[in-house]
């Protein structure tokens, strides 16, 4: 599963996209099991309420089920305009 | 329909006379544009970072989403990302209808969606340092009267 | 604050350039432009009648009340008379103001008191003769929201 | 006093201005005093309601008063934009 930082969650991962394996059911075991590897991944998803999510490039909740996705991508609230 | 999403500038008035000269059977065109604002009085220059892909599909569904909620002839939005300078053009959105009503309210429409749904974030260099530019409440509240 | 009645046309691109690039402390640029619409599918010309002296003075009136109204850092109309053939540009205004929402009601406003306030007239001329348009109730409904 | 004609007023009456003389003290009743001149005035202001009214270029109402103005405009209701 492809998964994609943007703005400051990529700074604070420090990486813009990368290839995880993973047998999470939602976006919310994802990011738990994200949460684990490393101190940087637990300080970019400290609080959920800051963050949005998008399953193949479409808006999506953190209780969405992951099944059939390709591309997850994690980001602040949008400041477009 | 016209939905580009590009690093260099565009010409915003040459689109404009473009957008408005393509159709005659529309009585009232309406543009927004945004522009990078010196707020704090020491801004160097404005970040834009994006989702190549969502943005273009984000920006498309809100411009069909507009074109069913209004009585409307056409749309066009340009948007871009990469280091603009402040009193650089960010952005552009324009509408054609019959009449003046839908066409101000879908020019709002799209840039209600625009604010906190297309996927484009900010950074702002100034003197002191970059930051993220937090989204503000009132956008989020925007959404809620369409 | 600059407003201009005139019979010669004018290029809606780039008095919007010259507009927006003056105001770079402007966060949100607003244009709207009216244009002449072929409604019956047989309109042959518009012939725009005005009060010489009332209108600069009415338009002067509504762009200082916007002003006050709304955080606005500046205004622009332009409104032509004399005959105008389809798909000719009749007048615009546009608004420049830090955030968008006073942008977009300043505009709304300024039309809505254009519309139904300002001393123009106008005739069309179609293949079956020529005739006034008449003032609709909307537009002097438009009137009650502000 | 000059008075003023704009759009179908004008053409009915058939010019665009002419100077009065008059001691209507109220818009009404110079209206009065024209319509009973000749038939296209009668015409001209048959109805009131599809009509307003400029005093030295402001609107006003038909009760409004003539004492000190110099300049009265009959037209039909304004469809700028």
């Amino acid at each position: 599963m492809e998964v994609l930082y943007f703005a400051w969650v990529r700074e604070r991962i420090g990486l813009p996209r990368e290839t995880v394996e993973t047998e999470a059911k939602t976006v919310a075991e994802l990011v738990a099991e994200l949460r684990k590897r490393e101190e940087r991944y637990e300080a970019a998803f400290a609080d959920l309420s800051a963050l949005r999510v998008a399953l193949d490039q479409e808006l999506a909740d953190f209780d969405a089920p992951l099944e059939g996705v390709r591309e997850v991508a994690f980001f602040p609230p949008m400041t477009g305009g | 329909m016209d939905i580009r999403v590009q690093e260099q500038p565009f010409d915003f008035g040459a689109e404009a006379n473009r957008f408005a000269a393509g159709h005659t059977e529309m009585g009232a065109v309406v543009t927004f544009t945004g522009i990078v604002r010196d707020v704090a009085d020491g801004l160097q220059s404005m970040q834009i970072e994006h989702y190549p892909g969502m943005t273009e599909k984000a920006l498309e569904q809100h411009a069909r989403e507009a074109l069913t909620r209004f009585k409307l002839g056409d749309v066009l939005i340009i948007h871009r990302y990469g280091v603009l300078a402040p009193g650089e053009m960010i952005m552009m959105v324009a509408t054609a209808a019959p009449h003046r009503a839908d066409a101000f309210q879908a020019a709002e429409y799209l840039m209600d969606y625009l604010k906190s749904r297309a996927p484009f974030w900010k950074k702002e260099t100034t003197g002191d340092g970059a930051g993220w530019v937090a989204a503000k409440d009132e956008d989020e509240d925007a959404l809620g009267r369409w």
